[in-house]
């Protein structure tokens, strides 16, 4: 299978050869490739170098937490982006809206956004206060705020949907 | 006699405060909320009391409760710990009413440091200088407040009459952002303490935060244990300490001299037991009087490293009523020791609290890692108290040393499950100024980012996520040759939609 | 120029030795066998490389793979670490030929040292009395040590020449009991070291067992750091060390002379690096010679607590050609470490190995507690290799304040999945007579047995062994629900089985 | 569900009477007992004390190590009880054989007994090298050695059938 791999503005065609054999780039290296003691924690050994890192999918891709560095990675094979290619996934993906989720159970200090209000990206939208502190839930891009879920004083759970942005 | 102890806590502290018990054959008594029935401390003590739901106000601060538990259990002693019922005077007397020994200062003591403007006001006479600001006692409105900024002067910080620990604080830097921070302290001061009564308080320039331990028994001794570094702040709460201030370095005189301002503040109140005073001290090595800790401290075992002596024991030892182990001659500072606060927190996304089950906690061991901590694998960290889940301490014969053991340490931690603020320590290792210890009390607020650096090996990261998708794509194939009905377009489908949630 | 490090070694002390590497910023080199895929030391290395099949003899005791990994890896030091290819001064001459530095001495030294018979008279040339034996270098038959057994006297041990760690020891406290004893060493000897020669030596009584840990640097200077107390040993393997020795306790003439004898020997052999000097003492404190360990020691970390050097760092400092980094005078020991031996052994069953995978594994942590392993949950612990899982260390103020802190983290440890000696050292340090410090070398295979005091809490136990059985008969019935065909007995047959099998 | 359990030569009468009570010798106890992570390790709450335990079922019986005290427990409960006073399991528990299983895989080194020959409690019947040390496996009761399965000088797999006693 091969891949078209992106991180931090860097592109790389990478191909799984065998479960011991990748290519990355055209250039041939054996791999041992191991999750440890079954959790999203990996070893990898290529070309003799050890790799340890912990690896999880979320909303913006691969996280891959190595050395203390965090990478968000998009991993997109042969047929995704022929897809793509067509316009098809792209545009789609682009067009869908945002809707924000508490991350933890707790409780609504504020909401200082209003319904079909425009806002940019990094503008706060909403003001949690859980784990003894106020977290402040900001806009990952711009766009416009639509169907407000929560209101001050109001205790939520877990996942539970606050707002959207379209 | 104190021959068997209630720990009026939980999580790391409360482990902490456990095995000095066990260390000196003396017997504990645990108390849990509804959240904690398989926390660390449950299972390590000898005794457990049920003390009610999981948020704190109806469980960990109902003192009616925590009585109760020391009654049946037959506990002679309590032990506040940090945070809590730590600093409330009135506990303290309830303690002593209900014939237990309550392992803190006295009540008084309590009472003047609690209430900033006592505070203020007893350093003041001690001869200690303090920083300039509005008076807590007289609970200004906000509108009050305001007029009284101008004199205070700008940059300046809102503070919580009843606060501690970075909460209910918020910086102005201008006339134009108080009402914000007033705000937002308020509401923030209420929720923490039940009291968002405010007070407001100059921010000195390039001022370093730095603390003084110290210990006083019950016939008046008091000694200090030297100095702690405690700039390393994001938004006022503490993230990082050592011992000995790279800033105060090995200018004993200073050190000796800032000592010796905290002993005669705690003198001045009559105090006993352990606490902590804490200064500004601007470019110029001038010392101000910030505020006086009447507990045991989160970043106590940084002293302990390097003086060799087990704060927790003491203060178990001068509530017993002896008198301290040691004179200031005979304390003694050797090597450097840091302390990072291990948080469930998101560094790459605003620092944002994370919950969730623990599946996998290897700890960093080996030689000068000291490691405190209230969780293991198999432990779901509950959204209802403080997001400290480890401190991770390391000792070195130089600073240099222990920033490179803190390093590995770092490095070897595996803790999977939550989001923690590991990575956030790992860059600021790294930062060219930490290193140097070039930093102020705004370092981590203005001049780092976690995400400032670029990563050093984008290509095995691209290969190991490449890996990982590869691997879930054949698990997913190998799941529909189970489930031959529905084929088609299924693994298609759900790889899309792994790709978009 | 030292910057990369392969490390020739697995299990707990090769991950000690990558944290050294790393905190001194040396890139590591792991290397592992089939079974070691996922040890920890292969996670936690830069580089690792793949050496052959789980047998030892045909990976980490193949000098020709390690040096082709080392060639490879572009590594320019090997450390040996204990065991494996450590004490084999061939292994040591082919690392010089291939341009790399053996972190150890020089293979001169390890050449004299290993084989029992020169070390004895090289030792007794320095002027250090050696215990009445045989000479190893005769390779004496088993009917010429059987002749040989009334001159040496009884008691005696047989010995291999190739020898240590206890293996291939066996004891005869008679002209009856050796044949017996030579058989079992023999065979032992041979599995252990591919070579089976014996000799024999007096066994002396109520002695200890007291080693001394020196550095020597490549300019002559050596220097020694004080005493260990090996004592606690079971059939010759040791499971418990201490620093000081409370035997030695404060005689510090006792301790610098018996210091000076390992320097002189030490010197006598032109010794470069760590190594350690076993001597036995008998009642009256007379010192007699038994080996000089030429490789890092399994319990050098009491000593690392107790005198604040990190011996692992001064081998590879030494091995750079440097000089040491402390005289004698500023050698000093403080406080009291202890040392327990955590094996994957059950003591409760004649001490039998014990293999599976690691399930839990909740550290003790906390003041004073220092963890040196290679194993984690999710570990698998395989029959190849010897069953030491973790090395528990702590320290204490005092020897008393030491032992109270070991109790502590042994209770604290769970470790889940393969049965250790945990009970054992809980055990140990319940006994008046180790507490007291008055023990010998006997005192295990005599004089303690770890069933031998009733146990404390039968109700709790009971309680606690009906509630599981309970809960496991609720389960069985619960998952019957679920298999509704075959209903009949299968419930009573299920519990009788579990209780027969 | 009643259960009669001994341990020590002490014989407890234990009832359960729901999740949270128990009544043991006639005494009504408040418990709480969960498992730790889902291990066979437990903690038990009960009349304010707290205490941890690994608990698992082997040949002997239950085997408790709680405070570094290891205990062997039987459970009974009703039923079993009723048959062992009917004789039933008693008998066929006693006259039972015991095998002896390799406990982990090793090298054998020596058969110190022949086939028929009597052996009492704690006599050697087998030296197996495993994990670089010599493990002496003893006879845990008196017989009479049957079956040998093994000879010095043959690997074994984890367990395999050494020997059985009769």
């Amino acid at each position: 299978m091969k891949y078209t791999t992106s991180v931090n503005g860097n592109t790389y065609q990478i191909e799984i050869n065998s479960a011991h054999q990748i290519t990355v780039d055209g250039e041939i290296f054996a791999v041992d490739f191991e999750s440890v003691s079954h959790q999203p924690l990996y070893s990898l050994l290529l070309d003799g170098g050890s790799h340890e890192a912990y690896i999880e999918y979320d909303a913006e891709g691969w996280q891959v937490l190595h050395r203390g560095d965090r990478y968000t990675v998009s991993v997109a094979d042969e047929r995704m982006q022929r897809l793509a290619q067509l316009g098809g996934l792209q545009a789609d993906a682009a067009g869908r809206e945002f809707l924000l989720k508490a991350p933890m159970p707790g409780l609504v200090v504020s909401v200082p956004v209003a319904d079909g209000q425009p806002v940019e990206k990094g503008d706060l939208l909403l003001v949690l206060e859980s784990m003894k502190m106020q977290n402040e839930l900001r806009a990952p891009r711009a766009g416009t705020v639509q169907r407000i879920r929560a209101q001050a004083g109001q205790s939520v759970e877990q996942h539970a949907l606050l707002l959207a942005l379209v | 006699m104190i021959n068997k102890i209630l720990i009026a806590n939980r999580g790391e502290i409360a482990v902490r405060i456990l095995r000095a018990c066990h260390e000196l054959g003396i017997a504990t008594v645990a108390v849990y909320s509804d959240a904690d029935r398989n926390a660390m401390h449950v299972h390590r003590a000898d005794q457990a009391y049920y003390i009610g739901p999981s948020a704190a106000r109806e469980s960990y601060l109902r003192a009616d409760k925590i009585l109760d538990a020391a009654r049946k259990s037959g506990a002679d002693a309590i032990h506040p710990g940090y945070g809590f019922l730590s600093e409330r005077a009135d506990f303290a007397s309830a303690c002593a009413a209900a014939g237990l020994a309550f392992i803190g200062p006295p009540p008084g003591a309590i009472s003047v440091m609690g209430d900033k403007a006592r505070a203020r006001a007893a350093a003041l006479a001690a001869g200690v200088p303090i920083v300039p600001g509005t008076d807590a006692r007289a609970h200004l409105s906000d509108a009050e407040l305001i007029a009284a900024a101008a004199d205070v002067g700008f940059p300046l910080l809102v503070k919580a009459a009843a606060g501690g620990g970075g909460k209910g604080m918020r910086s102005a830097a201008s006339q134009a952002e108080l009402p914000a921070a007033l705000a937002a302290a308020h509401s923030e001061a209420l929720a923490a303490f039940g009291d968002g009564t405010l007070y407001l308080e100059r921010l000195l320039p390039n001022a370093r935060h730095i603390e003084v331990q110290i210990l006083a028994d019950m016939e008046g001794n008091v000694i200090h244990l030297g100095e702690r570094e405690c700039s390393i702040q994001r938004r006022h709460q503490k993230l990082l300490e050592e011992a000995p201030s790279p800033f105060v370095g090995d200018d004993e005189e200073l050190r000796q001299r800032m000592g010796a301002l905290a002993c005669k503040v705690a003198s001045a109140v009559g105090y006993a037991n352990a606490g902590t005073v804490e200064f500004l001290m601007d470019e110029d090595r001038n010392l101000f009087f910030l505020e006086m800790n009447t507990r045991l401290q989160v970043e106590h075992p940084v002293t302990e490293l390097v003086t060799g002596i087990d704060i927790v024991k003491e203060q178990i030892r001068i509530a017993r009523g002896r008198k301290l182990s040691r004179k200031q001659s005979e304390v003694r500072m050797t090597g450097h020791a840091i302390e990072c606060r291990i948080n469930s927190e998101d560094p790459y996304n605003g620092f944002l609290p994370s919950i969730g089950t623990i599946t996998t906690s290897i700890l960093p061991t080996g030689p000068g890692v000291r490691v405190d901590t209230g969780v293991y694998a198999g432990y779901t960290v509950s959204p209802y108290y403080d997001s400290l889940l480890t401190k991770l301490i390391c000792y070195g014969e130089s600073r240099g040393e222990a920033l490179l053991r803190m390093r590995r340490a770092l490095e070897d931690y595996r803790l999977i499950g939550v989001k923690t603020t590991i990575p956030f320590h790992q860059k600021l290792l790294d930062s060219h100024r930490f290193m140097a210890g070039k930093f102020t009390t705004r370092f981590l607020d203005e001049d780092f980012h976690v995400a400032d650096k670029p990563p050093t090996n984008p290509r095995i990261a691209a290969i190991l996520a490449t890996l990982v998708a590869h691997q879930q794509g054949q698990q997913t194939a190998h799941i529909q040759q189970h489930n031959v009905r529905d084929t088609s377009n299924w693994k298609w489908v759900g790889r899309w939609e792994r790709m978009h949630r």
